[in-house]
């Protein structure tokens, strides 16, 4: 057993982190204000490019995909590099999408689509959530039938963000009605220019746009379809473990903990004392710093776990539910340090770090039911890490 | 003891609940959204609250008010809670309000309260200092004496509705012994503000004084008296944010519940998953902790202290109510974004300003952990012994 | 809405806690300490007769059968001020099935076993649960069967507690095993020198002894039956809010609050400063006094609804939920605070009052699961106070 | 980064399983139970675990040990907390054992250290005071010089075994700048004990020292390396219970799965109620927690630190293992007994042990407040950056 990084991630750690500082240039980071995080303006789609341009994209793609074969821990490192910086990747297109599409699509699609993604100029929404099926995503209601050379698709989804920046959509659809839930579904990709397709954005507490999808009558070409016919659900839960580690990733919080400390340290309080000169201040890092360590174990020895062929499912949804509750309590206790700053927002004349965690606050809200909802993850623990027959309440 | 409301207090309750129930609707919210920062007050609903004599349920009757106490304006603010409704009833009502009908002289009183309860003027309250802690007492707003009167400069934080109000108290220190609390008026020579855009919308500003003249007769007390006035407008405010908080962490479990009641997914509605009941019934606890803890602290403030005991006690109630404020706003808040799923998030769905006030009321004037650090301090002094 | 007591009720309160100031002797106290805080040694038993001598034992009952018609809150009062001087008084005799054996038992009954009760020299063991039989009461299996003028039983009982110095049991036992099972239990009252009956004794985590009784061809007369056939459920659920008031009642900690922090405040550390000059001792005992008193608001409140018959059935399962698991972090805190002491026995010699956390802490550890669990409290309270459908767990 | 053992390390692993599982028995522990109060030592399975080797994983070869290092020790650590095995593998193999092997003269290693590995000598440590805290250096323990060596008075507290013991490492302070560690042997004159009467019945002591004449050669370090070895053995100690408490938390976790997917209550196994499933759920992910942490310290103790960064990040270490010890040791306990209802306090079903193994173990050498503490000052004085 070691808890030392190698000498190489440590020099991969250094290579990421000194990238992201040059491309993290002060205009990003207030466009990147501006557009709440969740990037899209042209400033971003210039750093994507040349993400692709380095090389930067398919990291943990084969070589000759354009990627450099970096293994699950070498690519959590990357994401926390990603995370640490504040730049708005989309891991779930280059982790999960787009080796599906590598891997499983026709041809057409493959050079179509998946240059794109390497290149950092194609972006693509994922449209898996329905009005009805949220946590329940197998009970799916939109519709693909089969018509010539053609699938014909109907239904609406959910929560498929990014979608008004996308060129395409990564869409879940029912192919046999009749058959058990989950072995019904297929995968489509399917252009946003399309007929029939359209969409109204949602806006949320957090303050970033997502959309509702509607599919009226949008054809595709047959060879839109992704894996085999009725086995789509396999591919949606094929990179689960993966995205529940990004989800959770320390670097989200790292660089900002340490941020925090200096603000503490250097701030008057009006009594002359510093803020971390209070003893519940100090108290409250300890909390935070120590919750933290425990949050950076778990997802190294998850991402060693994935590259051994060890991965248990337990530890997998265990990341999940610990990382997501301790960020939505950490992001309190630094509330509670920062005192009545943390509720002024960032265009506020006297903003302080406070903007920062009262943004956080507000879009940490859906991480503890995104991404599978903490009690399914809670009873998959119990399952799969202590063997207790949890019954039938999932299916 | 006794835990249920008088006939009168029963009325205002249904009156304050008929009214914001039937005006706060969701178009009217999502209207106030759509302002620019700084505007989101409902000016329409607060003059209806004035036509239904609401704004004077604790202003003396000789002053066009009601007559009644404080408990029954924190029936009023629970409301006000329950309906997110975008009205500065804490700051006029609980904190100006009660603080010069305590300690305002005769001729203050005459020129604010009437105004206050028919809706024509509007009070605000500004304590706070940067770095604000539970702990209110001035530290770099100065007073210094002038011919008629003091000089006021320095900074005040947080102050709500700051930029539409038509007089502020203000706290200031005098000497390292003496503090003392005026009235300022916007337009006086040396007031501007800096707009601090909350969590919530509600507009607040910071408030700069730069060697402003404030004349004898806008002075409502120095000395001890002030010290008194202070704590007294502070145990006031926070009290009322923990009312507004008891009124919105209810509507949002009671929403929460009756959404996963109606919600489906694998084939029944999700209430009748266990984890979801148990979860719900933890917030049913909270609010009830927290209700209890501030009705007792808005009863206890109605009383006339008779001596340091029962002072102590007030302050002590007051400190419990806020920390319950905080720890079941907070976690509220939590359960029932968690339950809502999507949902909660989407702004077209009115579950979303709750959580923001929530959190606005957690932090305002002090969190759990700084009220829990006060209330330790105490201990180490008193005991704030069980009986 | 008033939070004083009001002048009787403080008089009330003096004249309780003068009378167990009185009562608790430091020989009494001794004794109690040896016994785990259980009772039946001498001293105990002369207290308890003492008791009934003063008319100081069925308080609440009315006035001609020996009581003084304490209404709930009063009675509420009584217990805080028994629980505040660690006395063990047997509050489920005296106000569950006292007035159970009272109101529906024989005439025989009533004239054998009731008065003693008042007295304070009769002793009642309560026969409920089951080795199968726990939260799921209800499934108990102990059988009586009618012969003649008597009921012959057979069964076994868990967690009699006291049994070993009990003069009677108060069983629950089938009587129509064809009926659904709330429907065929009835409440009878045994002598423990009846033929048949044994018990062993189970002793415990908290150093309590119990005791498992064993019921092999027990004859009783037809009139040890209490209430109607069939009906006992009624019985055995009609005083169970009162019961879980009882459990979570302020006095067990509230004296032990007001000692503690004394000791903080005077007991010094080894670089001088006293235990309270500590940040964090002072949060914590903070912590324990908000949340205290929200226990207390919350219990009073609950006899003041029980006195207006405006009693939510939520809320006492609230109470019973928000108590026990207060007292068990309470106990935590509480141990931080006395540090490694509190790992010290109460035979340690130089033991101190993290002895009493040591004890309190091992003790407590059945109230979150005995008198009704605390999950079937939590469907409770989502059930009746927030009107979810919780399905049907508990059938 | 490597989250596996090596093969000779999963060799430790399974030999220590293996003899702990077979010899504790229920039986065995019982009689135990049964023993006068201070007896809890199962000297039988202390000379089982020498004879297989197990008490030298971590002494040097030339003394008759394995010659693995302190995380070696650790594998079987986590046994002995399954397993709630009576022995002293704590005091005298994580703390004298190692605190000797490091800092101790040639001679003081051949007197001690084979005849530890064997099984013939038992040693402990004596570094708590009265109203200890996390901080363990010497405050009330005094040493004076003497003719050849010092004089030792004062008193030490929670001494496990101490009894027992042929050999005590105690601290003491020489001067305020000046700190001292000495071997003591319970025979010498001077030395006497005040049982100290825990929760788990494992015997302790107050160890009583009036005049005791320590000469030179019983000295082990004194100065500036007196603090080095202090702050070594005090790391070796807590995290010797954080592997303590994994081994038990763990069982006690697994035990209360079992049981919950066996006891059956409305017909059907409880383990199905989902509050059940979610409330065992968190248990796994709490010691999966203190598993990494406690993991993570011992793997860092076992490095030579380079530097004072790499110094402070083993004492960082080593807190945020014990923080989490604590509160995973809680939590485990509390729902361990909860969820096995009325079985789980019943002396005749294993469970009893664990709980209250648990509670000793997460106050033993300071709460997870007190450490808490401790790292809070840390981050303000060096800020324990993440990296």
């Amino acid at each position: 057993m070691n808890f030392h990084l190698t000498d190489k991630q440590c020099d991969l750690r250094d290579e990421f982190r000194a990238y992201f500082d040059k491309l993290m240039t002060p205009e990003l980071v207030a466009e990147l204000n501006q557009t709440t995080g969740e990037g899209g303006g042209p400033l971003y789609q210039a750093a994507m490019k040349k993400m692709g341009d380095d090389g930067y994209i398919a990291l943990s793609w084969p070589e000759q995909f354009g990627g450099r074969g970096l293994s699950a821990l070498e690519q959590y490192m990357f994401i926390e590099e990603v995370a640490r910086a504040g730049f708005p990747f989309p891991f779930l297109t280059t982790e999960s999408v787009g080796p599906m599409l590598r891997d499983h699509a026709s041809e057409r699609i493959k050079q179509e689509v998946v240059p794109g993604i390497v290149a950092g100029t194609c972006n693509i929404a994922i449209g898996y959530s329905e009005p009805d099926a949220g946590t329940d995503l197998a009970s799916l209601k939109t519709r693909a039938v089969r018509d010539g050379d053609e699938w014909v698709i109907n239904g609406q989804k959910m929560w498929t963000s990014l979608c008004h920046m996308a060129d395409y959509v990564w869409l879940a659809a029912r192919t046999d009605p009749d058959a058990p839930k989950h072995r019904g579904i297929s995968m489509f990709i399917l252009p946003t220019t399309a007929e029939g397709f359209s969409l109204s954005p949602v806006h949320t507490l957090g303050g970033v746009r997502t959309n509702a999808t509607y599919y009226e009558d949008v054809r595709v070409p047959a060879d839109a379809l992704v894996g085999e016919l009725n086995k789509g659900w396999k591919l949606i839960t094929s990179q689960l473990n993966r995205e529940r580690l990004a989800l959770v990733n320390v670097g989200f919080f790292s660089q900002k903990y340490n941020v925090l400390v200096d603000w503490a340290q250097t701030t008057s309080l009006l009594d002359g004392r510093k803020v971390i000169d209070q003893p519940w201040v100090r108290t409250h890092f300890a909390r935070i710093r120590s919750s933290l360590e425990a949050l950076r174990l778990i997802c190294y020895k998850l991402a060693w776990q994935m590259d051994s062929n060890e991965l248990n499912m337990a530890d997998a949804s265990a990341a999940k539910v610990y990382g997501t509750e301790l960020f939505v309590e950490i992001y309190r206790l630094a509330g509670e340090i920062i005192g009545q700053h943390s509720l002024l927002k960032r265009d506020s004349e006297d903003a302080n770090i406070g903007a920062t965690i009262e943004n956080l606050y507000r879009t940490a809200s859906i991480i503890t039911f995104g991404g599978g909802a903490n009690e399914v993850q809670r009873d998959i623990i119990a399952a799969a890490g202590l063997w207790m027959p949890i019954g039938s309440r999932m299916s | 003891m006794k835990f249920s409301l008088t006939e009168s207090q029963s009325e205002i309750r249904q009156l304050a609940n008929k009214i914001l129930q039937e005006q706060v609707t969701e178009e009217r919210l999502r209207s106030l959204d759509q302002c620019e920062s700084g505007e989101r007050f409902d000016r329409a609903l607060w003059q209806q609250l004035a036509s239904a004599g609401l704004l004077g349920i604790a202003i003396d009757e000789a002053h066009g008010g009601m007559g009644f106490d404080y408990f029954a304006l924190t029936l009023l603010l629970e409301e006000v809670g329950r309906s997110v409704a975008a009205v500065p009833a804490v700051a006029s009502l609980a904190g100006a309000a009660m603080v010069l009908t305590k300690y305002g002289s005769d001729t203050q009183q005459q020129q604010w309260l009437p105004a206050v309860a028919s809706g024509e003027s509007l009070l605000t309250v500004a304590f706070s200092e940067a770095m604000n802690s539970s702990d209110l007492t001035p530290h770099s707003m100065l007073a210094t004496p002038a011919d008629d009167g003091y000089i006021l400069t320095g900074t005040k934080h947080y102050v709500p509705y700051a930029e539409h109000a038509d007089g502020i108290i203000v706290s200031a220190k005098l000497s390292d012994n003496e503090n003392i609390l005026v009235v300022v008026e916007p337009g006086q020579a040396g007031v501007s503000f800096t707009a601090e855009n909350t969590t919530t919308a509600e507009p607040q500003s910071a408030l700069n004084l730069s060697a402003v003249n404030v004349p004898s007769s806008q002075v409502i007390t120095q000395g001890n008296a002030a010290d008194d006035a202070i704590q007294y407008g502070v145990n006031c405010l926070v009290t009322a944010y923990c009312s507004v908080q008891t009124g919105a962490s209810d509507a949002a479990l009671r929403m929460t519940a009756k959404y996963t009641s109606e919600r489906k997914q694998f084939n029944t509605v999700i209430a009748s998953f266990q984890a979801v009941a148990q979860r719900a019934a933890d917030g049913y606890i909270d609010v009830e902790c927290l209700r209890l803890c501030s009705q007792q602290a808005a009863c206890l403030l109605s009383d006339k202290p008779a001596d340091l005991d029962a002072q102590r006690a007030i302050n002590d109630a007051v400190t419990m109510a806020k920390i319950w404020a905080g720890d079941t706003g907070h976690r509220i808040s939590y359960t029932a974004q968690h339950l809502h799923g999507g949902t909660g998030v989407d702004r077209e769905y009115p579950l979303w300003r709750f959580c923001l006030l929530l959190r606005q009321m957690e932090f305002s004037m002090g969190s759990s952990q700084q009220h829990l650090t006060d209330l330790g301090d105490r201990i180490a002094d008193y005991s704030v012994a069980m009986s």
